[in-house]
């Protein structure tokens, strides 16, 4: 009774040892298993929402679509955002609110893209960059409008 | 090659080693800072004593160790010559090895095996 | 049992209970000198064995501090908030830990963000921040200059 | 004539006493035994980690290391650089003395095992008449080194990973013994050459069939459990001891431990190579005389590296495959299953071998 | 005698276990104090990653606070997110539309799948099998490229808006969620065969770690930690949210109370979220991907507590508001701090090795333990 208790105990233990053995060894010789990228030379297929850093789209003419209006600025949690306004003078002679620098905290940001659902003229958007490693934190501060460029005609 | 060789091997691992660290020192510049002194406890200082008087249940498995040993020495004399004695040598085994199991299943009913 | 029944449950055990009408869950105010004995008696009153405490938590309202306690019962599926209202300047409570172990670790986490002390907790210490740190963070009038960032 | 390690080893030595004095002729063939058993050892270092490296990347779906050289096979060369520049720590509170001893004492016993062990045909440095006896006695040397090093590190971790590995290494010691026992019951003497030598006609794991079988298996746990390692490497557990007792090492004193755990595995590879697959023996048929007369061209230098590194990829596939023991499970398994079944076993062995039921 | 010898010789040997030790999971700190290598006290020391999540939420708008919780427990980042979303629709009384409940409970599963499959690898791990956490993230990665494909991002991925989803569902997520759930179930039988029927592991595992039923519920003890010992407290059968009220699955219960009781009620929490995401992905119904809701929020003054089921256990959102544009205070009710601790009185008694399989089984999450 308790010897072939334990004999099937022994025997039971050895074949469970033996299944693992056999699922390491099936991988060890089907090496198309391997899921091991390549990263530098070997580039991950990113998704098209992949959120990497917020960026400003700029048309051929040297022109984006923010208005200034700070809506991003407050939605931020983290403070990541800091618009700096100016007054145009248009045509008319009229004053009208407009960006002269975009700041955008690259270091602070977490990504979690509700300044881009709160911008109401899809100025910016989130781009698929991800390789952020710089030696100087400080290059991480970036201003996103181009040097330049102005606002799309039209865009209010 | 004789015993000899055998002083040949320690020298030749005392060698070894001793090329390994000499070398690593001359290469290395080190520097000096207590905190380098400082035993590894996953980045906190010790708390207590590092070398407390340990359980002695330790200890029982080195002494058990060295019954068993030595009743294994025993059987390598026997277990040269077995075949050549035939069965009056299995039926002394048998007795041999039945005290000792015996002996181990003291060890094992008084716990003695149990790790602390 | 009914939302009404537990409010009249709780009144027999102690007619010195308030109850105040919003929220989604019962809420009783207690005195804090007598929280611990309505405590006890919910835990152990078969019909009512408030046996899982799921919360326990503080909240700084700048004139006094108030102790937030919920409970369920696992058997019978009801729930009762109970809120103790304590002072500012000296905040004392008796400790639950002994009846809800839970209440151990979470009592030294609002002792550690609130100041709150438990009397007869067995282990009275900060949990969250250091033993050297000096104010009790999660107050409203709490300072600090160097890690709290105003954005 | 075809290429045999015993003949180069002839020629040298029939050079050597042609052109010096015999003292200068020993002395020199000391120094090249000497030399060549540190190559090996270098040698053995690099192929083993590098092996393990692999074994593991693709059992674990990796690549492995695929940068240094080609195909990766010098990253081990590249670490060996990297710890020989890296500062080798004494901790403040330690035993000085016995700290750096400690590595020492666990080379010398690995290097000392190499003595009996054949590694081809008639090319042994030291063919001692009671081999496995001498073996499993050096052996366990190499215990007082690990517990010498945790103890002297001054260090918990260290402490309990060295008193772990103590309970350990004796206790298994029991079982290899009494698996070796069996061998020698069959083989009839202790000296490796002439186990080797009664395998002519066929390994032991053939012809001494169920009792030789489980003696194997037997021997096979319980030198992973000597030579500590997983899913027996309660001494270095890193996810509980962090390094067990060699964390307080680095540098080159962690680069002795970690090269004289490879060699023991070696060692204990070649043992059981030795005695239960024949040694440099090549693997013969029956009387099927062309397969037999193919396998003989084989150099026997090639049969016993073929069937050593067969069973330290063996070793090598427990590891990556089995989570660790806990230890008292560990002596469990050692004092309630391996210790009574190889007592039985030998007994069994002994009657078989009594009644010539062998082949 | 030799046993009583070695009782009544004792040498305490106290140690720090973390806060950079390989089996904490990230920079939890445990004092334990042993008797040779027994476990007579363990002592957690926390704070390490303390960011007092709950204080910075006092100053974020009731849009802006939703995405640190995916800080806290970042394994089921989705469901921190959801139970706050929850948290501010009860507040607000918004009806969300059907396809975001849909949406947020698949979410919700395919986290706990993740997150379920890094619980596994690790626990294999912490008992000292290296292999079976590569072969746990081939699976987690491809539910990575799911949720990045749909959502933006791979671990925090800020996906719940309150009254719905920040964005509608990627066109290949059901095929590719399909081709995942295929894939996954011819898989599972390979992590039956690697760990689960072995029996190492199931030495490591069984009697380890008790956990009695009224102990577990006085420690507050919740999820799979509870569950093991027997009590019922899922709280998306007890208290249903969104369309799990819908939802055919059984809640998995076993009364071991032990560390293989922990892993068996994982291992069927698997194959329950696959039953559920099977359920659901062929029914997804048309319509608005999120409700319309005001630029800006404000909950009425009050109190609003919800809970909800993480990989962990449950989680609650405690809100008080003065009917600002910021919660007044805010309480998460982090499932890993109550599982935590109730460690001392589990592993009391156990070997170190047990501590940790019974740390790798409560599956603590450092960050959502500290917040």
């Amino acid at each position: 009774m308790f010897l072939s208790k334990y004999i099937s105990e022994v025997f039971g233990g050895v074949k469970s040892l033996l299944t693992g053995m056999r699922r390491t060894g099936y991988y060890f010789t089907h090496h198309k298993n391997i899921i091991t990228q390549q990263y530098p030379n070997q580039k991950p297929v990113l998704a098209e929402r992949f959120r990497g850093e917020v960026v400003m789209t700029h048309d051929e003419n040297n022109e984006h679509a923010c208005t200034g209006c700070t809506a991003c600025e407050l939605a931020c949690p983290n403070g990541t955002i800091k618009i700096v306004t100016k007054f145009d003078i248009t045509p008319e002679g009229k004053k009208k609110k407009a960006i002269d620098t975009f700041v955008y905290h690259l270091e602070l940001c977490t990504m979690c893209n509700l300044c881009v659902d709160a911008c109401p003229t899809g100025a910016i958007t989130m781009s698929n960059s991800f390789e952020h490693s710089v030696f100087d934190r400080s290059e991480l501060t970036k201003v996103l409008n181009k040097p330049g460029s102005k606002i799309r005609e039209g865009v209010e | 090659m004789g015993p000899a060789s055998l002083l040949v091997l320690i020298m030749a691992a005392v060698a070894f080693s001793t090329a390994g660290i000499l070398l690593s020192k001359v290469v290395l510049k080190a520097s000096k800072n207590p905190v380098k002194g400082e035993p590894y406890e996953c980045g906190v200082p010790t708390i207590g004593q590092n070398w407390v008087q340990f359980n002695v249940g330790y200890y029982l498995f080195a002494l058990i160790f060295l019954i068993f040993d030595v009743e294994l020495i025993f059987l390598y004399p026997w277990a040269v010559s077995v075949q050549r004695l035939g069965m009056f040598a299995f039926t002394e085994a048998v007795i041999f090895l039945f005290i000792l199991f015996m002996g181990f299943l003291y060890a094992h009913k008084k716990g003695a095996l149990k790790w602390m | 049992m009914t939302r009404e029944e537990l409010q009249a449950a709780i009144t027999n055990l102690e007619p010195q209970v308030t109850f105040e009408e919003a929220g989604e869950f019962l809420n009783a105010v207690v005195p804090s000198e007598l929280c611990r004995d309505l405590m006890q008696a919910l835990h152990n009153m078969p019909d009512l064995s408030m046996d899982y405490m799921f919360c326990l938590t503080c909240v700084d309202w700048k004139t006094h501090l108030t102790m937030v306690y919920h409970l369920e019962s696992t058997a019978h599926g009801h729930q009762v908030v109970i809120k103790s209202q304590l002072n500012r300047e000296n905040p004392e409570i008796e400790t639950l830990s002994d009846i809800w172990r839970t209440a151990e670790l979470l009592e030294r986490e609002v002792f550690d963000l609130f100041g709150v002390r438990f009397i007869h907790h067995p282990d009275l210490r900060r949990l969250l921040l250091t033993d050297e740190w000096e104010g009790w963070p999660m107050r409203k009038d709490y300072e600090d200059p160097i890690n709290m960032i105003k954005l | 004539m075809e290429f045999s390690l015993a003949s180069i080893a002839d020629s040298i030595d029939q050079w050597l006493n042609a052109h010096c004095a015999s003292w200068l002729a020993l002395t020199i063939e000391f120094v090249i035994v000497g030399v060549l058993c540190i190559g090996l050892f270098a040698v053995l270092g690099l192929v083993l980690i590098m092996m393990e490296r692999k074994v593991s990347a693709y059992m674990q779906l990796r690549l492995g290391p695929n940068r240094v050289g080609p195909k990766g096979m010098f990253q081990t060369v590249a670490d060996t650089l990297k710890l020989l520049v890296k500062e080798g720590l004494t901790p403040a509170g330690a035993d000085k003395f016995l700290f750096n001893l400690a590595p020492f004492v666990v080379m010398i016993a690995s290097m000392l095992v190499l003595a009996p062990i054949a590694f081809a045909k008639d090319f042994v440095i030291w063919d001692v008449n009671i081999g496995v006896l001498y073996v499993s006695a050096v052996s366990s040397i190499g215990v007082i080194g690990i517990l010498m090093a945790g103890w002297a590190s001054n260090n918990k971790y260290s402490l309990l990973g060295a008193m772990r590995s103590g309970a350990q290494i004796v206790s298994y010691e029991l079982s290899a013994g009494l698996s070796i026992l069996t061998i020698v019951i069959f083989s009839q003497d202790m000296s490796i050459s002439s186990i080797i030598n009664s395998q002519q006609d066929g390994w032991w794991i053939f012809k001494g069939h169920i009792p030789v079988i489980i003696s194997f298996v037997i021997f096979i746990i319980a030198v992973t459990a000597e030579t500590n390692r997983a899913p027996f490497d309660l001494a270095e557990a890193e996810s509980e001891l962090t390094a067990g007792f060699h964390t307080e090492y680095s540098g080159m004193k962690f680069a002795l431990f970690f090269l004289a755990e490879y060699v023991n595995i070696f060692i204990v590879c070649a043992i059981g190579a030795t005695l239960y697959l024949g040694g440099w023996m090549p693997l013969h048929i029956g009387n099927w005389e062309a397969f037999n007369h193919i396998m003989d061209y084989i150099p026997s230098s090639v049969w016993f590296l073929g069937k050593t590194f067969f069973l330290i990829f063996v070793i090598m596939w427990f590891r990556w495959t089995f989570p660790r023991l806990r230890i008292d499970q560990l002596l469990n398994l050692e004092w309630k299953y391996l210790l009574p079944i190889s007592m039985f076993n030998l007994l069994l062995a002994t009657l078989v071998a009594i009644q010539g039921w062998y082949f | 005698m030799l046993q009583e010898v070695a009782k009544t010789d004792t040498g305490d040997l106290v140690i720090n276990v973390g806060p950079q030790h390989p089996s904490t999971h990230g920079v939890l700190h445990l004092v334990i104090t042993l008797n040779g290598e027994t476990i007579k006290k363990v002592e957690p020391h926390l704070g390490y990653i303390h960011r007092s999540i709950e204080k910075m939420c006092e100053s974020l708008s009731y849009r802006q606070f939703i995405y640190s919780t995916s800080r806290m427990d970042y394994l089921s980042a989705h469901i921190n997110n959801h139970g706050c979303a929850l948290a501010v629709e009860k507040g607000l009384q918004i009806e969300v539309p059907q396809r975001a409940q849909v949406i947020r409970v698949l979410m919700d599963e395919l986290t706990r799948l993740a997150s379920h499959q890094l619980w596994w690898g690790a626990l294999a791990m912490d008992v000292g099998a290296i292999t079976p956490f590569f072969h746990a993230f081939r699976e987690r990665e491809l539910i990575n490229d799911i949720m990045e494909e749909t959502c933006g991002a791979r671990l925090t991925m800020n996906y719940m808006v309150p009254g719905g989803v920040m964005f509608d569902l990627h066109p290949d997520f059901q095929k590719k969620v399909k081709d995942f759930l295929t894939l996954f179930k011819s898989k599972l039988p390979e992590y039956d065969e690697l760990v689960t029927g072995n029996i190492i592991f199931q030495n490591r595992m069984k009697n380890v770690g008790y956990i009695s039923k009224e102990d577990a519920i006085s420690y507050g003890c919740s999820g799979p930690t509870a569950r093991a010992s027997g009590v019922s407290c899922d709280i998306r059968k007890k208290y249903p949210y969104d369309i799990y009220a819908q939802l055919q699955f059984s809640e998995a219960i076993e009364t071991a109370g032990d560390c293989w009781g922990r892993y068996l009620v994982r291992m069927e929490e698997m194959r329950q979220s696959i039953s559920i995401i099977e359920q659901l992905i062929d029914n997804i119904p048309e319509g608005d991907f999120v409700a319309k809701t005001k630029a800006v929020l404000k909950l009425p003054k009050g109190e609003f507590f919800t809970r909800v089921e993480t990989a962990r256990g449950e989680l609650g959102i405690y809100i008080v508001s003065e009917g600002g544009l910021t919660p007044y205070r805010i309480k998460f009710r982090s499932p890993g701090f109550s599982n935590l601790s109730a460690l001392d009185h589990m592993a009391k008694g156990q070997k170190i090795g047990d501590l940790v399989a019974i740390m790798g089984t409560l599956d603590l999450v450092i960050p959502d333990i500290d917040r």
